[in-house]
């Protein structure tokens, strides 16, 4: 399976009610390891937007910083945007993917702790 | 000496934006039709290009990243695909006008009609590609670009009211008999000349070739500095020596050997042989940062080895681009088309291609993932934002009033 | 996988879209590969997801990039390649992600490099000074 | 690769530019001839410009044969653009023989200019180039009237 047949697919919630459009995959360095030490990527969770297009700009974790203009973009762009923990999702093969849990339960992406970045 | 040897690269790219082939006949021209009445955009469109070029530099010295890469980074494949098809035709089309540009100064210094000039023309372009390495390249035409100076010596010499030139420029009236869109359709053109795409690519790309790292970001600003703002004082010399000569007499300038006018009329033959080389050093300048950023951005948006701080065969593909552009570009050239028309119609892709080409360099000055404590600070943010929503409306009306003005009839 | 507790992540946490996609690929010395075009998932028995390989080359792109513009791009690689797939760079491979992707590999050992070699052996490799060092 | 799509465009944009159009109203006409006056003191004022340079030496007679000939094929397609417009009226055929007659006799002058040139007589020019004064006043004199 490829990252880009995640992407851009449609998600509901257990009852059916659609939650957004997948516009990110949120990894973690934390698999088990491989040849050279390093550990492997595991998909965390989905980030998904309420709108059909978007994309994560790179300023989610330092709202405050950049131009205004890029803010309001970012802002825009990230309203009502939410996390979707990977072992929610209930199966992967079905259009759109559903997830095993109410609407309200999926937490926003904004109220997640900001996670470790780069170095 | 070592100063000037230093901000070469900003010299030339510079070149390719204020005083290649379209450029110079249309100063030129806008000089003889306004007098200094659009004198006004130049400085504007220095701020501009002083700008994105300063942040695009910043961001090759700290992550080697150029600008196509970071276009294909934060628009994605689909909209990066739209801005590469977009820019790619501007550069494409530019070289293509720039080999005849060459070609027309030859034949000003030769009599021999530029058509015959256009093939040699084209297969000296592409050897200096393949063979010169990328810093004597870019000393040699940025210097010898340079010599278009003479047309301030000229100014000089023409000895115009100082006072009443700036007041003319300082308060931009319409001449009789010129209407409004045309008038507005100038400024957008020189603008958006400014401005053209291919100068961060270039200067980025030029950037990488050159090695620069964290420890670079003062030279890549003093290229910016010096090069950018010598670009514009080239540009108004121009503009203000066919304010001079042409602009009491009625005449508009439409050709390239016009251009050559003033100085002939200042400064006698020395002046007509100064500016016939500093304009084949010029459009040949601008046609090597065209071909080259024709192979810059397709390869950056591809991931393909480019540079010529690489052997070529390394760089096969990079090579194959700029190669099949050129001759391709000859080609078109020797179908007799104007090659100044061709620049005028380039800025039909320039509005697409300018703000996918600024918005994604704002967004990664800003990152501090990519550039940690070296982010834009206020002013170039504030700036910058002034400046994405300028090149926005500017390319949003271009076409049109180029439609309505017949491109400036 | 419902009902399972979502597995806090350790270690450091990418977006993949924002990070990886579209990044450019060197070598340690810094040579140009290609770009992350896609990326292979290999799907684990207890339903966790992992990142297996770097997909590259029009067979990988043509499909992101969608419509005519992509069907042209994987209908003309797939006519010139014979069908190959996209190239494949295994994920255990990459040594940092930054601003680029470093992998610990040359890139002549990679399977990737089709249409360079081509063009290489055609056109470029029959000019004189194709292999001479830059100045 | 793109340049049938370049070449099939230029040959409409040529298309356009060629087709100055029937001209309807004695107006339209009239604006039009003014259009040309214009354009072609233009033409002919940068000639003076450029035998001036001739006279005082200050440029090079391959230049200056470039120039010239680049002036004299500019006038040649105005000229040819005026003539393809058909005058509506007998109004209007007096006006198309009085601008027609400045042109001719710009035209003239900028051959004899050009041939003298690449004769190489460069001393030549100054002479030949007298009546250019005057067309030049009578054109722009036309373009005036007929705004």
């Amino acid at each position: 399976m490829r990252l880009s047949e995640l992407l851009g697919r449609e998600v509901t919630d257990r009852t059916g009610v659609r939650i957004g459009t997948v516009i990110d995959v949120r990894l973690a360095q934390d698999g088990p390891p491989r040849a050279q030490g390093q550990a492997a990527l595991r998909i965390t969770g989905l980030i998904v937007s309420p709108r059909s297009s978007g994309r994560l700009l790179g300023y989610e974790r330092t709202p405050k910083e950049g131009p205004w203009l890029v803010r309001m973009l970012v802002l825009g762009f990230n309203r009502g945007v939410r996390y979707v923990p990977w072992e929610w999702v209930d199966r992967i093969d079905t259009t759109p993917l559903r997830v095993d849990r109410a609407a309200s339960e999926i937490p926003h992406l904004r109220d997640l702790p900001t996670p470790p970045g780069r170095p | 000496m070592k100063r000037l040897l230093a901000v070469t690269l900003g010299i030339l790219t510079a070149i390719g934006g204020f005083v290649d082939i379209g450029d110079l006949v249309a100063n030129a021209l806008v000089g003889s039709r306004y007098g200094f009445a659009l004198a006004w955009v130049v400085p504007v469109g220095v701020v501009g290009i002083c700008l994105y070029a300063e942040m695009c530099g910043r961001v090759a010295a700290i992550s080697g990243r150029p600008v196509f890469d970071l276009i294909r980074e934060r628009l994605g494949p689909r909209l990066g695909l739209a801005n590469l098809a977009a820019s790619f035709l501007v550069t494409a089309l530019t070289l293509t006008a720039e080999i005849g540009g060459v070609a027309l100064a030859l034949e000003l210094a030769t009599s021999v009609n530029y058509l015959l000039w256009v093939p040699l023309v084209g297969f000296l372009v592409w050897l200096v590609i393949w063979r010169v390495g990328f810093a004597r390249m870019e000393q040699v035409f940025g210097l010898a670009g340079l010599l278009l100076i003479v047309f301030a010596v000229a100014l000089w010499k023409l000895g115009p009211d100082w006072g009443q030139v700036l007041h003319d420029a300082s308060h931009p009236a319409l001449p009789p008999g010129e209407g409004l869109p045309t008038y507005l359709y100038y400024a957008i053109a020189l603008f958006g000349a400014a401005m053209t795409p291919y100068e961060v690519f270039f200067f980025s790309s030029g950037g990488v070739e050159e090695h620069w790292t964290r420890r670079d970001v003062g030279v890549a600003r003093s290229n910016v500095f010096i090069g950018f703002p010598l670009g514009g004082v080239l540009s108004l010399a121009i503009m203000g020596c066919t304010a001079l000569v042409f602009f009491p007499l009625g005449v508009g300038v439409d050709t390239l050997g016009q251009v050559a006018m003033p100085p002939a009329v200042a400064l006698g033959k020395v002046g007509l042989a100064i500016v016939l080389v500093g304009i084949f050093a010029a459009t040949f300048g601008a046609a090597l940062e065209t071909g080259l950023s024709a192979g810059y951005t397709v390869a950056q948006y591809f991931g393909w080895q480019w540079g010529k701080f690489v052997r070529p065969l390394q760089a096969a593909r990079f090579h194959g681009v700029t190669l099949l552009t050129i001759v391709v570009g000859v080609m078109v050239m020797l179908t007799t088309v104007d090659p100044i028309k061709v620049t005028e119609y380039s800025i039909v892709f320039s509005a697409v291609a300018l703000p996918l080409t600024y918005l994604p360099i704002l967004i990664v000055a800003n990152d501090p993932e990519y550039m940690g404590e070296r982010v834009n600070g206020r002013i170039s943010n504030t700036l910058g934002t002034v400046y994405l929503v300028l090149v926005l409306a500017a390319s949003l009306a271009a076409i049109p009033l180029m439609i309505a003005t017949k491109a400036g009839q | 996988m419902s009902g399972v507790e979502p597995r806090p992540a350790e270690g450091r946490v990418y977006d993949a879209y924002l990070h990886l996609l579209d990044r450019q690929v060197v070598d340690p010395d810094g040579e140009l590969i290609c770009k992350v075009d896609d990326l292979e998932l290999e799907l684990a028995e207890d339903g966790a997801a992992y990142v297996r390989a770097i997909l590259t080359g029009p067979a990988a792109l043509g499909p992101r990039i969608g419509g005519a513009a992509g069907a042209l791009m994987t209908a003309v690689h797939a006519r010139l390649s014979g069908g190959a797939g996209p190239g494949r760079i295994p994920f255990h491979l990459v040594a940092d992600i930054g601003s680029a992707v470093t992998v610990s590999a040359r890139p002549a050992d990679l399977p990737i490099r089709g249409f360079e070699d081509w063009v290489r052996t055609t056109i470029i490799d029959a000019i004189p000074g194709a292999s001479d060092a830059p100045e | 690769m793109g340049t049938p799509l370049v070449k099939r465009l230029l040959a409409v944009l040529l298309l356009l530019a060629a087709c100055a159009g029937p001209s309807f109203s004695y107006r339209d006409y009239e604006r039009k001839a003014a259009h040309t006056a214009d354009e072609a003191a233009s033409v002919v004022g940068s000639a003076m410009l450029t035998v001036e340079l001739a006279n005082g030496r200050r440029a090079t007679r391959a230049y200056l044969s470039v120039l010239l000939g680049e002036a004299e094929s500019t006038l040649g397609a105005i000229q040819q653009t005026f003539e393809g417009v058909q005058p509506p009226d007998r109004h209007a055929d007096r006006l198309r023989a009085e601008l027609g007659e400045h042109l001719d006799g710009a035209a003239d002058v900028l051959a004899a200019l050009r041939i003298e040139v690449r004769r190489g007589h460069v001393d030549a020019l100054a002479g030949i180039a007298e009546p250019l004064g005057g067309l030049h006043d009578a054109l722009e004199k036309l373009a005036e009237e007929h705004r």
